[in-house]
């Protein structure tokens, strides 16, 4: 038996948690390398992974499939294509910054007298660590209840994360923002909870035509039920499948998050840690989206068609709308988190164009807006521990103080409105395209979030950075070598993926094929050729 | 038992024919009425410095050894293959009974631990105390009381009780002649109603809560007599297998002279209705819940634990026999009724719950949600159906067990901490408990990688698969309501500062300790390795119908 | 050859990066550094240029394939370049007024601390306006298209701590984003028509023509918004004037040389398919009419003296514009002009910055006066650059503008007299505001005022450094356009990439040029009977509604403040308590419903175990009930 | 007699036992209620063994009054303790804990 690779990526920041956890309250800081160093180990897995992932081979690779629990009928079985390799890619990579951008963030915690026992810090970095493992386990999961599992298990971690080790900054005090904190904690683990449930019928109800159609009985392995779909041993009523799909897709679409379920992010990001709204955005929330491509689109392809229409619409609300709003906020974390929306709509945009482009770029989309959402979350959160303030008109001029912060949150602004030479315009404009060459209407609505976001971007760079120094600037730190070394990285990943993303494309591009070949689709062919045929 | 018994004194004059007694097949059951009446003997003759040692060692030796005999016979595939009825078609030894009954007697044994804990309040009078009165028949805190305490009266009997107790619910589920289910019923009953009383502190609430419990139980198990009073009208028999055949329409012999009473469909749709309020009130299901809270607020702590995992295992051990053997041919009638009973349940349960203040109340109304649940798949009316709800039980007994003895940790001067709002904070003073804790409130939210997952999925899955798709939507719903209190605790614990002066957690002997360790551990490790159990739940899955399985 | 073309465009953008990166260390040397990236790509573009003229005309053009960029099933997009005559003479165009540009700020932020971050961010806007001229596709174009207004905003931002510059960047960008999504639009509709973007497919006149007449209209209107928004023409032309609150070498080179002239570029480039479509090339030449007088008006009213150069460049970018959308006839003249007005507005840019730092960065030419005397040099190249916007005879602007009000005039019947109506017009009032400009600034009398600080202007020349690049600009403005224009050379350049058309005009040649000269008189006249022989109030006087009007940018910003500012403000904030108060309302309200339930449901629980008894013994009766009734059923 | 009228009597006791629960306050009271009820069953048991002409229903019915013997002592055990606090047998009066 060959190494088990994917398992061990996911193991890496398991242990690493249970070791973070485990060292002595008085060493927080040997915690904290703790911790960096596993995630650096995760790194190392997942490159592996990177490396020996074959583009061009089989659809899934690196297989693992153990028995775990027959009577459910479920495998242990792992699995990854191009998709996963790029989301498990992106995980890995985030963690260590964030990491190290919430170097000090769980301190203050720890020096409270009652906290001794607790150990503040060895929880904030082995939940970080708990979270990424759990992350890395549902992209890699190609058994729905298996992805079942850890889709709602990460929602515990997260939960204490967001609840535990809040944002000081407020504009509360800090009676008031325990409050708001623990609600956005609560709403937050509600929310998905409830998806999770609805999901959970209908994982159950999959189960049920799968033992009934299927000779091996009932299963949950991905790849037989695809199978089994496309040779006709697995039927569905057109209704049972279209109310399976919903039950998949609400549990996403809050996960997403997808216009109307997604009051919850603006809570969550804005009230915890910069880091912490970093995972939740960047990263946790990318399995929806990547469970909507994988499980929705692979497993009831007929109600996905019928479902698009409104799932359009749904999505072009959502970029309108999440960047509307974000104008309109006046807390600029939570203004980050409604332009995530607005970009998870475009995503959600992508995925349901059912073209290769849209597909393609909704998957590069995933990877660049986690890159960019990180480096200007990131950057700001720098920003508010600085002041202590998250209102945005508690800052101005700092550029004149802070030229490096003011530059890099620039540069991080600017790939967040999609800048080109940034990885994000290569996404959007093929979303963009790919949304267009099917539903014209559509792209062209989706345009207007292009100009919203450049309003919201520089509006938040003007009234923050520019203008006469106040006095909350002037004292300000430029940043210093560990945010530094957080930040410069990421800007670096952000151009590169901007000026040459062929690797990436090279790795997605078969299994978005796999994909678009599941919902039976092919792209439109271009007009002027269909003329002269 | 009785039809035989019947046909014994009939036949006596022809010829005397004694029934054989499978002596090794009802052997757990057996040997825990045995401790328990040998427990009487130790209070009566063991000096009493000696007694809490003797009878602690005894129970458990008893209950350790009735566990083993359930394993020796299940290894003799007294499960499956060898399934009988033994007591001349008395009680079935089959693997829904072998099962529950070894699941009963771990749960006792867990319970004895916490029973015997003498270390969570100072002593007194320079003995140790645990929770139950020294004399609960004194008034409280009154000149006998006192004397009582300084005397050392230990309430060393509640281990026979406890005994007895679990002997009776061991007979329940394994019940196949409604005569032997109303006994075993009463037997299980009645040192329950005793054992509520006993609390040391919070005496009031102990009383009223045993006055309640008993006066309820009473009538309850008053409409299941007549139940089976009507049922053995309508089948001219008390055994299970003789009334199923005359539901079924193949009686074995049938008196023409009898035709005119037998076969009267009403007698069986209302003995049949009563019989299972019956089993439904000792469940705890909507709307024969109202017992619930306040005896489990009343309860001392350690007897609610015992009470909420080991009575609900019995009961549903009792009805899942009951509609499977005796009335699957009524299923199109009472089906109906038991999903309203399951959505009432699981949805009032729920509901009621979010505003509970009371950590004892809110686990009681849980339990009345979770009871919802397994009814979802004891509708399923399949073998999984049965095995989903056995192994929910198995799942749900320990989680319940190990939150009850969290509870009796959490003290202040009063003694149980059990207001909410003095959990705020419990977290950051002691996080290890606190995250036990939190552990056995997302097991019962049904968090996956717990054991709360794989029971409720387990359950779901059977309720779907026998097209109650319905049941199962309304259960997911109801999930995600009950998630909203739980998590509301999480958060109390973990996310509140710590009120000054709140209640302090005890240290505990090894005895707390361990029962909370080993709720845990089996909470995790049905949670993320559940297939062993699961598989053993299924091979159980099946009831023994006819006698003349019986083993020759 | 070709490996020249990336070195074009690598060098600058090289430059910015080791100048934004590199730190502090550079503070010494960076200018001069960025200055030399500059030069050394006007060294291979005129490399490419000799090469280019080596060949036959119709070989001229090269094109370099770098790498695949993003390939995606059905989508390829690649980083090429092509190289032809149109690209060329952008390549020379940016490289050489960059280059001397580039110079003359080594002397004119001399004194700024953040001089090294100037010169990258002049570097990475060569770097990308570069990108654009030579990209083969059109999204290459695109990423060109959108670097030079990230450039733009960074330099017009550059004084980050004025809150007007801040507003006015940001403003200048967002504008600009309106426009790029009508390049987006157009590269979707290409790639969904043609299934590419690369102009060698999408850029062929047989190609073009299998597509439908609607969509050939919708891909040139997008095309035109994007050039509305670079361009600044009408309606996206608001931006421009509070451009100006960019360094001044900002303004020369981006806002009035090259960057503005981009849409200019587009549409030229974009030839076979405008030439498909009538009805968008009208709206470009309406779009270039409207924007043609809406500058000059407003470059007429401004007393702001980079203002008021902003409106005459969004005038003549107009006459551009115009004379693209005439077609094949006008094409060359709309690249005549803007190489011409290249050097004359980048010449009065620099003069005009030369004034300012003369004068405390005075801009208000009310409190200028008799500068000719302190400042001979920037007289005679502001001079000379006057004189050929203006178009006396002879010199640069002339020949240009000629040509283009020619053509107008040849588009023949109704059209043709109101477009010819519209530039002569056009040419009467740019006489009109430069000359007006020219007297306020260097003739009359000395109306000075000490600056915010109390200090007194002592204008003085600007030193070499600065005055260099003024006079090289100076004689391109006055040689350029006879150079061009000399048996039509420029024509002929250009003509095999964007062809060449003749029509005959109503009017001919001559009687155009004597028409625009008389009316080129009557404007300058005019501004002597206003400005030169009455003493000029430091106060404007209040003026008619016009006036007014115009000093307001014709109510531009009100505009849009009412149409789009306002509302969208009262949309976010009515979204904002929509989200909080319906959406969020909903979920809170879910839980608060159930919570209110729960209170009521437990009040079942009132503590009497009789009414338990009650609850039980009514289960068990409709147990049994159901259970009969199920039955009967 | 028809031993059907015993069955008519037997549900009518029944029934007075449970309105009885359902009425009376004491505690003593509403207990002798229950036996009453369950006494209502041993009358139907063997009013049915007599009906099916075999003895179940009468073994059962001596059984039954053996366990109500057991649940008379415990049930007053609990109840006089509950007197003994409280000084009051009403069951009214025990409700401490309710919501």
């Amino acid at each position: 038996m060959s190494f088990p690779l994917l398992t061990a990526t996911a193991v890496a920041p398991a242990l690493g948690a249970v070791v973070t956890a485990a060292v002595p309250s008085a060493r927080r800081t040997a915690a904290k390398w703790t911790a960096l160093a596993f995630s650096l180990i995760t790194v190392g897995l997942a490159a592996a992974v990177l490396i020996r992932f074959e583009p061009g081979g089989d659809r899934y690779q690196l297989t693992e499939s153990h028995s775990w629990i027959a009577d459910f009928g479920v495998r242990y079985e792992l699995g990854v294509d191009g998709i996963a390799v790029a989301m498990v890619a992106l995980t890995a990579v985030i963690v260590p910054f964030l990491i190290g951008a919430g170097w000090n963030d769980a301190d203050h915690a720890q020096d409270a007298p009652a906290a001794r026992r607790w150990r503040p810090t060895q929880g904030f970095f082995a939940l970080i660590l708990m979270v990424e493992a759990m992350v890395v386990m549902s992209f890699m999961a190609t058994d729905v209840f298996l992805f079942y599992i850890f889709f709602e298990a990460m929602l515990i971690p997260l939960y204490f994360l967001i609840g535990g080790f809040g944002d000081r900054a407020g504009e509360h005090p800090e009676s008031e923002q325990a409050k708001q904190r623990s609600y956005a904690a609560v709403k937050f683990l509600l929310y998905n909870l409830a998806g999770g449930l609805v999901m959970l019928a209908a994982v159950i109800g999959l189960y049920v035509v799968a033992a009934d159609d299927l000779a091996g009985g009932g299963t949950f392995s991905l790849q037989t039920l695809v199978e089994a779909r496309a040779s006709g041993e697995l039927t569905f009523a057109e209704s049972t499948e279209r109310w399976l799909f919903l039950g998949f897709f609400f549990a996403f679409a809050i996960k997403a998050p997808l216009w109307p379920v997604h009051t919850w992010l603006p809570n969550a990001m804005g009230e915890s840690t910069a880091p912490v709204a970093v995972l939740i955005t960047a990263v946790v929330d990318k399995v929806g989206t990547f469970a909507m491509l994988r499980f929705c689109l692979g497993l009831f392809p007929e109600a996905s068609v019928w479902a698009t229409p409104v799932v359009l619409v749904l999505a072009l609300v959502s970029i309108v709308y999440g960047a509307l709003l974000a104008l309109g906020q006046r807390d600029m974390k939570r203004l980050i988190a409604y332009a995530s929306i607005s970009h998870f709509g475009f995503i959600i945009l992508g995925i349901f164009a059912m073209t290769s482009q849209g597909q393609s770029g909704a998957t590069l989309y995933m990877i660049n807006h986690g890159v960019a959402t990180a480096a200007l979350m990131l950057v700001a959160g720098f920003l508010i521990s600085r002041r202590g303030s998250r209102l945005i008109g508690d800052y101005g001029g700092v550029q004149k103080t802070a030229p490096l912060l003011a530059g890099t949150f620039l540069v991080a602004g600017l790939a967040t409105l999609s800048l080109p030479g940034t990885g994000p315009f290569v996404s959007e404009f093929l979303v963009l395209v790919g949304t267009f060459s099917r539903y014209p209407v559509a792209g062209i609505v989706a345009c207007t979030g292009i100009v919203l976001a450049a309003l919201y971007v520089l509006i938040l760079y003007q009234r923050t950075m520019t203008g006469p120094v106040t006095e909350a600037a002037g004292k300000m730190r430029d940043l210093r070598p560990r945010e530094l070394a957080v930040v410069t990285p990421l800007i670096a990943l952000l151009i590169f993926l901007g000026v040459f993303p062929k690797p990436l494309t090279d790795i997605v591009n078969p299994a978005v094929n796999h994909t678009m070949s599941d919902v039976g689709k092919t792209d439109p062919a271009p007009a002027e050729l269909e003329a002269r045929k | 038992m009785s039809s035989d018994v019947s046909s014994l004194v009939t036949l006596a004059q022809t010829e005397p024919v004694f029934p054989e007694i499978q002596w090794a097949a009802l052997s757990p059951t057996l040997i825990v009425l045995g401790a328990a009446t040998l427990g009487i003997l130790v209070e009566a003759f063991v000096p009493r410095r000696a007694r809490y040692a003797t009878q602690l060692v005894l129970s458990v030796l008893a209950l350790a050894a009735a566990f083993s005999a359930v394993i020796v016979l299940a290894v003799g595939d007294y499960g499956t293959s060898e399934a009988l009825i033994a007591g001349a078609g008395a009680i079935a030894v089959d693997g829904p009974a072998l099962f529950l009954q070894g699941v009963l007697a771990l749960v006792a044994l867990v319970s004895v631990f916490l029973f015997a804990e003498r270390r969570l309040d100072p002593a007194e009078h320079g003995r140790p105390v645990d929770s139950f009165a020294a004399q609960p028949a004194a008034l409280p805190g009154g000149p006998a009381e006192q004397q009582a305490v300084r005397a050392g009266w230990m309430t060393t009997d509640v281990f026979p009780l406890l005994l007895f107790a679990t002997g009776g619910m061991m007979i329940f589920p394994a019940a196949n002649d409604l005569l032997v289910l109303f006994i075993a019923l009463e037997v299980l009953s009645l040192p329950l109603y005793m054992l509520c009383a006993l609390a040391r502190r919070r005496r009031l609430l102990s009383q009223e809560a045993a006055v309640k419990y008993f006066l309820l139980g009473a009538f309850a198990s008053a409409f299941l007599l007549f139940g089976i009073a009507l049922l053995y009208g309508y089948a001219g028999s008390l055994g299970y297998a003789r009334i199923a055949a005359v539901i079924g329409g193949t009686p074995p012999e049938l008196d023409p002279a009898l035709a005119a009473t037998m076969g009267n469909d009403a007698l069986l749709l209302i003995g049949g209705a009563m019989v299972l309020m019956g089993l439904l009130f000792k469940v705890g299901a909507v709307p024969f819940h109202m017992w619930t809270p306040d005896v489990y607020q009343g309860a001392p702590t350690p007897v609610t634990g015992f009470m909420a995992a080991a009575t609900k295992v019995a009961a549903f051990g009792a009805l899942l026999r009951l509609l499977y053997v005796v009335l699957p041919g009524l299923r199109w009638d009472w089906e109906p009724v038991l999903w309203g009973v399951a959505i009432l349940s699981m949805v009032a349960g729920a509901v009621i719950a979010i505003t509970q203040t009371d950590v004892k109340r809110l686990l009681a109304y849980s339990s009345i949600a979770h009871s919802g649940f397994i009814l979802a798949g004891v509708i399923a009316v399949s073998p999984d159906g049965v095995s989903s709800a056995l192994f929910y039980l198995a799942a749900y007994s320990f989680v319940t067990l190990g939150a009850f003895a969290v509870v009796t940790l959490v003290r202040d001067p009063q003694g149980e901490a059990t207001h909410l709002s003095k959990w705020a904070g419990l977290g950051r003073r002691s996080p290890l408990l606190a995250g036990v804790f939190a552990l056995f409130l997302l097991a019962f939210a049904g968090i996956p990688l717990t054991s709360g997952f794989a029971g409720k999925f387990a359950v779901f899955r059977a309720a779907a698969d026998a097209g109650a798709m319905g049941l199962v939507v309304v259960g997911v719903a109801a999930s995600a309501i009950a998630a909203f209190f739980y998590v509301r605790v999480i958060v109390l614990m973990f996310f509140s500062d710590p009120q000054p002066g709140g209640p302090s957690v005890v240290i505990p002997s090894p005895l707390t300790v361990s029962v909370v360790g080993l709720a845990a551990v089996v909470t995790l490790v049905l949670g993320i390795a559940p297939q062993y159990f699961l598989d053993l739940a299924g091979q159980a899955g099946v009831f023994v119908q006819q006698a003349a399985a019986t083993a020759r | 050859m070709e490996s020249l073309i990336g070195g074009l465009v690598a060098a600058p953008l090289l430059g910015a990066a080791v100048l934004l990166t590199g730190g502090r260390r550079l503070d010494r040397s960076g200018h001069w550094l960025g200055t030399a990236l500059a030069g050394l790509s006007f060294v291979f573009a005129a490399v490419l240029f000799f090469d280019m003229l080596g060949k036959d005309a119709e070989e001229r053009t090269l094109t370099s394939h770098l790498f695949s960029w993003v390939p995606v099933e059905g989508f390829q997009a690649d980083v090429a370049f092509q190289l032809d005559q149109l690209s060329m003479t952008f390549v020379l165009l940016v490289t050489s007024v960059g280059s001397l540009i580039h110079l003359y700020s080594v002397g004119y932020m001399a004194h700024d601390e953040r001089r090294r971050r100037f010169f990258g961010y002049l570097n990475l806007f060569m770097g990308a306006m570069l990108l654009l001229v030579l990209a083969d596709n059109y999204l290459l174009l695109y990423v060109g298209w959108e670097g030079v207004g990230l450039a733009s905003f960074l330099l017009i931002g550059f004084w980050q701590h004025k809150p007007s510059a801040a507003t006015a960047a940001k403003k200048a960008f967002i504008v600009n984003r309106v426009g790029d999504v009508g390049l987006a639009i157009a590269i979707f509709l290409m790639f969904t028509t043609f299934g590419s973007f690369a102009f060698s497919a999408v850029l062929d006149e047989q190609v073009a023509a299998g597509a439908g007449q609607a969509t050939l209209t919708g891909i040139g209107l997008m095309l035109l918004l994007a050039a509305c928004g670079k361009s600044a023409q009408v309606p996206l032309q608001s931006w421009l004037g509070d451009a100006m609150e960019g360094p001044t070498p900002v303004s020369a080179l981006i806002h009035a040389a090259t960057m503005v002239t981009a849409g200019v570029y587009l549409v030229v480039r974009s030839a076979d398919i405008f030439n498909l479509t009538p009805d968008a090339q009208l709206v470009v030449t309406i779009v270039g009419a409207a924007s043609l007088l809406f500058g000059a008006f407003v470059a007429c009213a401004k007393d702001d003296i980079k203002k008021s150069l902003a409106g005459s460049t969004m005038s003549q970018i107009g006459y551009m514009m115009l004379a693209a959308g005439l077609g094949p006839i006008g094409y060359v003249f709309a690249i005549m002009h803007l190489v011409t007005h290249g050097f004359f507005k980048a010449g009065l840019f620099l003069g005009a910055g030369s004034v300012m730092h003369a004068m405390n960065d005075e801009v208000d030419m009310r409190r200028y006066g008799a500068l000719r005397r302190h400042m001979p040099v920037t007289f005679v190249t502001f001079g000379l650059a006057y004189l050929a916007i203006i178009g006396f005879p002879g010199l640069s602007g002339f020949f240009s503008k000629d040509e283009i009000i020619y053509a107008a005039f040849a588009k023949g019947g109704t059209q043709g007299w109101i477009l010819g109506g519209v530039t002569l017009l056009g040419a009467a009032l740019t006489a009109y505001y430069m000359t007006r400009m020219m007297l306020l600034t260097f003739f009359g009398e000395k109306r000075w005022q000490p600056d915010a600080a109390g200090r007194e202007p002592h204008p003085h020349e600007a030193p070499r450094v600065m005055t260099i690049p003024m006079i090289v600009l100076a004689v391109g403005s006055v040689g350029a356009g006879a150079y061009f224009s000399l048996g039509e050379r420029f024509a002929h350049w250009l003509e095999p990439v964007t062809g060449l058309g003749h029509e005959e005009a109503p009017l001919s040649h001559g009687m155009v040029s004597l028409a625009a000269t008389a009316v080129m008189l009557i404007g300058v006249a005019g501004a002597w009977a206003q400005y030169g022989r009455r003493p000029v109030p430091l106060v404007a006087p209040a003026g008619r509604w016009v006036t007014r009007a115009a000093r307001r940018d014709l109510l531009q910003d009100d505009f849009n403040h009412a149409v789009l500012v306002r509302p969208g403000n009262y949309l976010t904030r009515g979204l904002v308590y929509v989200d909080h108060k319906l959406v969020d309302g909903v979920v809170n309200g879910t839980a608060a419903a159930f919570g209110g339930l729960s209170g009521r449901l437990r009040r079942v629980q009132n503590g009497f175990a009789r009414s338990y008894a009650v609850s039980m013994f009514g289960g068990a009766a409709v147990l049994v009930a159901a259970t009969l009734l199920m039955r009967a059923v | 007699m028809s031993p059907e009228n015993y069955l008519y009597l037997s549900a009518l006791l029944f029934t007075i036992g449970a309105c009885g629960v359902l009425i009376r306050r004491n505690a003593i009271v509403v207990f002798m209620c229950i036996e009453l009820m369950l006494n209502a069953a041993n009358l139907a048991l063997v009013a049915f063994s007599r009906m099916h002409g075999n003895l179940d229903g009468q073994i059962a019915a001596f059984f039954v009054m053996v366990v109500a013997a057991a649940e008379v002592v415990v049930g007053l055990a609990i109840i006089v303790m509950l007197y003994r606090s409280r000084h009051s047998a009403s069951v009214d009066d025990a409700s401490l804990m309710k919501l």
